[in-house]
């Protein structure tokens, strides 16, 4: 139905003008070794490469901080003023494939009931603009998730960086609303042109065989592996913290006197307070039960509950974590156990 | 005068920790002897100024106060012996903490108080207002340091 | 050298005493990550090279005191924690059996130059261990190589440089959780009886994080550069860790931790001590 | 506990708080504090019926908190709290905060600006009330002996008095022999008796009493412990001596100023110190020509800046004497003013003019000039009340100097560690309501060390000193400072940086019975200075009573101008 449009290189920077006059734009953003989603042209320059940020897309869409709202308490009673989480639409220009199918992932949480007003909103009023992958990550293996990194399914627009031009394709009715904004950018490519699609092809991993884990965590639960993981992990969370998929938080009260604000910020499994109850009893004492958590939630407890596995394969976890401990390399290993 | 009408524009507010028993005893001194100063300063009274962990200059000075003044017995006059040595060592190395920052520098400061130095106390109070005053309001207390969304 | 390695962890094995071995091994794309050999059949997984990035003794306080020995390799720096550790009572000197690495400093991940983590390296050989790989030579220069620093920086520009690094900042707590020095049962950052530091995203939050961490490590940082590793949004630790211990060798000739005997800086004092507090103000 | 129920007693301290701050106003803001469950304002809250309002007000609102806020914490708050538990509320629920010597007497012309931070500071108190909890307080032995220090007047007295209770006195006199200043004195006014009449049967007492054991040419070296027991050693000619005992007295007393080189002193034969004078007349001299005296030398001038308080009392009572003696000389006094309080000294004043004594007033700025070669000749010196420049004839110049204190004293109190001020006389707990005691348990101030005094003062003083140290030694116990360390052990990593810093080795790392490394204190040994809780890592130790949760919350309420986050 929407096909592929092209547009010169040397039209990008005007292209990206247009859009700002209707939305916020964000995008990857390059300082040093550091790449970040950030909005522009405020925050840098963009990034058109095909190295991960360092934060997943969620950040977009689940603040790392973000206020939920304010109250002043009047006696026995509060009055309370919730946040107003966007106050413009937003494009975000040049997402991973990876980072789009982990937005699927929080979407079963988040918008199912109860529906997360303020995710809802954020999910709604953002266009995705997704660049095509070829992976150029060893940790990478979307491919073994089945996502398919050149053309991922929940992104709007489709934008492919061919080397001497740009290609740009609706995949929503949100996605025909931008390039009928950019119109004036985009050209109808010729057959030859077209080829230069062709080279694109995906790099990522996909012998990752995430299917054979079993999905019962009765038989998961005892296996000695968590024990060698916890002997090696350090527990520093970083895993958690840069993890599109990963999606738990936590909320604080702000009181300052009769008033305050709520907020929530992401947290951390890998935590020893994360479980920690007010009575100081702990279900997960030990390292070994949080990364069994860790795991067991993306391999077992959520495919369950909603019919997917909750990793995307963009190794983040496992390129970042400072003992080497990799996600994939426990797929296997789990896989293996079962074969 | 003019420094009169500098003040009346921006009034930067000083948390003080005194100890208990010379900065403490100095400060009820220069109240009994009436001596006035700038009514910025709000004193926190501790044992010893050993007592006062870096967390809490830390946690004044970066939620936004304006400075911190650390007062303890003159080094040898400490009630408890040595607290005030300890003091000193930590004040030091807090102060190269800053320097490594390039900011809070002067908005930390230690002296030494005796219980008899209400004059000093007055004094000193005086001086730390005055030039936090000139320095203008902590940067990071208008909206608690926070960086843009 | 892997072979003398092997051999010392297998004659360690075979104690009635030994709990596990803890040593390097091959990690996923050409990386080292810490390995724990309890089988003799995993023997052969040890490896010894310049990738051995990991101070294992932040694993020590995690094993039950004074029940079984622990087999640990530990380069220079490393040994200088140990030190640190038993000084503070985290770890028994019997229950540890130590296999000194004679380091020369580590690579750079991916090139063939030394790590700068190691620059200003004062103290590559380990000590006070039960064997050791081969002789400990103090590798030439490491001791004099240049490293970044704050000097040159004016207050304003090491204002500004602080205030980017720690932006990048995402306060995962890594640098914390991979320290050695980190040993607490529960961080004062994570109390909430008084809840010092909130989860806001806030330069003054995160300068609160990266000050008390800073303090807490004055006198205890060894200078191996986990933090600096750990942390994945590439935030300059060091520069701040190195700083302070210069001004701790400057003011108060403390050479750095595990170096010698002394009590740590903030534990003790002089009489003399400079006094920058005597005064007016200047 | 229950929920917090804080109640807030603002004082007027009659207008010395009142006057300066508007309490009203202060009033109606602490009512909108979070937790405040009542307010009021007394004219002086430690009053009777001050302290009864603050024990009804708990009966009545069931308060579980309760506030002050008044003078300083340094001087009252036993009073408050003691008010507290006799009615049932633990003695550490109660706060203290200062709006006197730390806002109203500070900020006197900006009584908005004081009115602000008198606000500001019952916010504060208020935000540690609401985290204070109870503390139960241990006990320690006192031994039933006491060291003086000094061997004058006060000190003797204060021998006496204990001695005649049971209770051992050990005195350490530095000079040879006891009895102090007052033993080179002639006569003592009023009463004009013989000093020696008064000093050597107080001396002959101490020296037969069986519980009273002397050092003389002796100095303490070294004192160690706290009240209960005190170690101390002492230099003697025959070597070190040590021992121990439960209270200690200072006794030093002081000297006279010996002023060489002012009014020529020590340059011109016949310039001598009230002390000399003294000596002379003691000595037996009869024959006196033209004396002239100098009031005020040395004292109250920039370098000085106290009044001798004792001199103008001495010139009036040795120029009587020298015209009682020899009334063929002339005595002439030169003053600035005359300082002859009291009921007696004012008669002796007047007997002294009436003897023919002339008091003539100079000027400090125009101080009067010696003038003699070799010897003495004449004092000339300009008469305030005639306006004119007059020569006086003078055979002898006697210079009254003030009372300075004995050497040793800066010493000493870096061993008790109790203040002394910047002339090296020791500073007391409180002017007025703790006036022989230091701040410091266990540890009394007599006689002219504190100031100058003359004997009758030197003499109550020793006996108020006695009367304070037997307190405790004869109940035999006291009670322990509560607001001491403690460990959480479920947070404690057992790395000792607490032990490291303690002064007192109170604090010590050993196994707990899971032979985990933990750090445990010692109730006894713990003074409560909280250099443990500063350095440790994680806060598993804290000082009770100024917890990290009590400081903090403090810290955070004055950083976001309107409370924390405990609500």
């Amino acid at each position: 139905m929407m096909s592929w449009q092209r547009m010169d290189r040397s039209d990008l920077p005007a292209a990206i003008s247009v859009l700002q006059e209707k939305w916020d734009v964000f995008a990857p953003v390059k300082r040093g070794t550091d790449i970040r989603i950030r909005q522009q042209p405020t925050d840098g320059k963009i990034f058109l490469g095909q190295t991960k940020p360092l934060l997943p897309l969620k950040m977009l869409f689940l603040p790392e901080v973000e206020d939920l709202f304010s109250f002043t308490i009047k006696g026995s009673t509060s009055d309370i003023i919730p946040a107003e989480p966007l106050t413009r639409e937003r494009v975000v220009f040049g997402v991973l494939g990876c980072d789009i199918a982990a937005l699927e992932i929080l979407d079963h949480v988040f918008l199912g009931e109860p529906v997360d007003g303020s995710y809802n909103k954020r999910r709604e009023q953002t266009t995705l603009i997704a660049i095509a992958c070829t992976g150029d990550g060893a940790e990478c293996f979307c491919t073994s998730l089945g996502i398919n990194p050149l053309e991922p399914v929940g992104a709007d627009v489709l934008f492919a960086d061919v080397g001497n031009g740009y290609f740009f394709k609706a995949l929503s009715q949100k996605g025909k609303r931008m390039t009928e904004t950019l119109r004036a950018f985009l050209k109808k490519p010729s057959e030859k042109e077209l080829t230069d699609l062709s080279a694109l092809v995906p790099g990522t991993r996909g012998d990752i065989s995430v299917d054979r884990v079993p999905k019962d965590s009765d038989r998961l639960w005892n296996l000695p592996i968590w024990e060698d993981l916890a002997r090696r992990c350090l527990g520093c969370g970083v895993c958690t913290v840069i993890c599109p998929t990963c999606h738990c938080f936590d909320l604080e009260d702000e009181r300052r006197g009769s008033s305050g604000k709520r907020f929530r910020s992401w947290d951390s499994c890998m935590n020893t307070s994360f479980t920690k109850m007010a009575s100081g009893e702990n279900p997960r004492p030990t390292k070994r039960e949080r990364i069994r958590q860790r795991f067991l939630h993306k391999l077992s407890y959520y495919p369950i509950k909603h019919g997917l596995v909750a990793c995307v394969g963009c190794g983040r976890c496992s390129a970042r974590c400072p003992v080497g401990i990799g996600i994939d390399e426990i797929i296997v290993e789990l896989a293996e156990m079962e074969g | 005068m003019s420094s009169e009408n500098k003040s009346k524009a921006y009034q930067p507010k000083i948390l003080v920790f005194a100890c208990n028993w010379c900065s403490y005893a100095g400060a009820d001194m220069a109240g009994v002897s009436r001596l006035q100063m700038p009514p910025n300063c709000r004193v926190i009274r501790v044992m010893c100024s050993a007592r006062v962990r870096p967390e809490m200059i830390l946690s004044a000075l970066f939620k936004g106060i304006d400075a911190v003044l650390v007062l303890g017995c003159h080094p040898g006059d400490c009630h408890y012996s040595e607290g005030n040595y300890y003091t000193r060592r930590r004040g030091i190395i807090l102060k190269k903490l800053f320097d490594a920052f390039g900011m809070m520098q002067e908005r930390f400061q230690i002296r030494w108080i005796s219980a008899a130095e209400g004059v000093r106390f007055s004094e000193t109070i005086r001086e730390m207002v005055e030039r936090v005053a000139r320095l203008g309001p902590n940067p990071l207390g208008k909206d608690h340091g926070r960086f843009t969304p | 050298m892997e072979d003398l390695l092997r051999k010392l962890a297998n004659e360690f094995l075979q104690r009635p005493d030994a709990e596990c071995f803890i040593g390097y091994e091959e990690g996923p794309n050409g990386s080292v990550r810490p390995a724990f050999i309890r089988r003799p059949e995993d023997i052969h997984r040890l490896v010894w090279n310049q990738k051995c990035y990991p101070n294992l003794t932040a694993y020590l306080p995690d094993f039950p005191k004074q029940k079984r020995v622990i087999g640990i390799t530990v380069k220079g720096c490393d040994a200088r924690a140990l030190r640190e550790l038993i000084r503070a009572h985290q770890v028994e000197r019997h229950s540890v059996y130590v296999v000194g690495l004679p380091c020369t400093g580590l690579k750079t991940p991916g090139e063939d130059r030394i790590a700068e983590r190691c620059f200003g390296c004062v103290f590559p050989e380990a000590f006070q261990y039960d064997a050791a790989l081969g002789p400990m030579k103090t590798p030439d220069g490491l001791a004099r190589t240049e490293y970044e620093t704050l000097d040159n920086l004016s207050n304003k520009e090491r204002r500004e440089f602080w205030k980017l690094e720690f932006e990048k900042c995402i306060r995962c707590d890594a640098c914390r959780k991979i320290c050695y020095a980190c040993f607490c049962p529960e961080c004062i950052l994570d109390s909430t009886q008084p809840r010092w530091l909130s989860r806001r995203q806030n330069l003054g939050e995160k300068l609160f994080f990266h000050s008390v961490r800073a303090l807490h490590l004055v006198g205890r940082c060894i200078g191996c550069g986990e933090c600096e590793r750990a942390c994945p949004a590439g935030v300059r630790l060091m520069l701040l860790n190195r700083y302070l211990q210069k001004q701790l060798e400057d003011l108060f000739g403390y050479r750095g931790a595990g170096i010698l005997e002394d009590a740590p800086p903030l534990l003790t004092f002089l009489r003399d001590d400079p006094d920058p507090f005597t005064g007016g103000f200047e | 506990m229950g929920k917090v129920r804080i109640g807030v007693f603002i004082c007027h301290c009659g207008s010395n708080i009142g006057g300066f701050i508007n309490i009203h106003n202060v009033l109606e803001y602490t009512r909108g504090l979070p937790l405040v469950k009542h307010t009021e304002d007394n004219l002086y809250t430690c009053s009777d019926g001050g302290l009864s309002s603050i024990k009804e007000k708990i009966t009545e609102h069931n308060l579980n908190r309760v506030i002050v806020a008044a003078c300083t914490p340094r001087t009252h708050e036993a009073l408050f709290r003691r008010a507290c538990e006799e009615v049932g509320l633990n003695r550490y629920l109660f706060e203290f905060v200062n709006i006197r010597e730390h806002c109203s007497w500070i900020h006197m012309n900006e009584p908005e600006a004081a009115t602000e931070k008198a606000m500001e500071l019952i916010r504060l108190g208020v935000m540690k009330a609401a985290h204070l909890v109870p503390l139960e307080a241990a006990s320690t032995q006192v031994k039933p002996a006491t060291l003086i220090i000094g061997g004058g007047a006060s000190g003797l007295s204060a021998a006496v008095n204990l001695a005649n209770q049971g209770f051992d006195v050990h005195i350490v006199e530095q000079t040879g022999k006891l009895g102090g200043l007052a033993s080179r004195l002639w006569k003592l006014m009023p009463g004009d008796r013989l000093a020696h009449e008064f000093v050597e049967p107080l001396v002959n007492t101490v020296k037969k009493s069986k519980h009273i054991k002397i050092y003389l040419n002796s100095i303490v070296k070294e004192i160690s412990g706290f009240i209960g027991e005190f170690n101390i050693e002492v230099k003697t000619p025959q070597g070190k001596k040590d021992f121990s005992v439960g209270t200690v007295i200072v006794a030093t007393g002081a000297r006279e100023l010996t002023p060489i080189g002012l009014y020529h002193h020590g340059e011109l034969q016949g310039v001598l110190t009230q002390l000399e004078l003294e000596q002379m007349l003691k000595r037996g001299r009869k024959r006196f020509r033209n004396i002239v005296f100098i009031n005020c030398a040395g004292a109250r001038t920039p370098d000085r800046e106290y009044c001798g308080r004792l001199c103008c009392a001495t010139s009036i009572k040795n120029a009587r004497y020298l015209r009682e003696i020899s009334p063929s000389s002339s005595v002439t006094v030169l003053q600035r003013d005359v300082m002859a309080f009291g009921t007696e000294f004012e008669l002796e004043y007047r007997r002294a003019q009436d003897a023919g004594v002339r008091f003539i007033r100079y000027e400090p700025d125009r101080p009067p000039e010696v003038i003699g070669e070799k010897k003495v000749s004449s004092v000339r010196v300009y008469h305030t009340l005639s306006g004119e420049e007059i020569m006086l004839p003078a055979s002898m110049v006697v210079l009254t100097t003030p009372l300075i204190p004995n050497e040793g004293a800066a010493e000493l109190s870096r061993m008790l560690k109790v203040p002394i001020d910047r002339y090296n006389f020791f500073l007391e707990a409180h002017l007025k309501l703790r006036p022989v005691e230091f701040a410091t348990d266990g540890v009394y101030i007599a006689g002219a060390a504190r100031f100058p005094v003359d004997i009758r003062e030197a003499v109550a003083q020793g006996i108020a000193a006695a009367a304070k140290a037997a307190a405790p030694m004869t109940a035999g116990e006291v009670i322990l400072e509560a607001t001491i360390a403690r460990t959480e052990p479920l947070l404690c990593s057992g790395c000792g940086n607490c032990e490291m810093v303690c002064p007192f080795a109170a604090v010590e790392v050993r196994k707990d019975d899971k032979i985990q490394n933990k750090s445990f204190v010692n109730a006894v040994l713990c003074k409560g200075c909280g250099a443990c809780t500063a350095v440790c890592p994680n806060g598993a130790i804290q000082q009770l009573g100024f917890t990290d949760h009590q400081i903090f919350s403090m810290i955070e309420t004055m950083a976001f101008e309107d409370g924390s986050d405990v609500f």
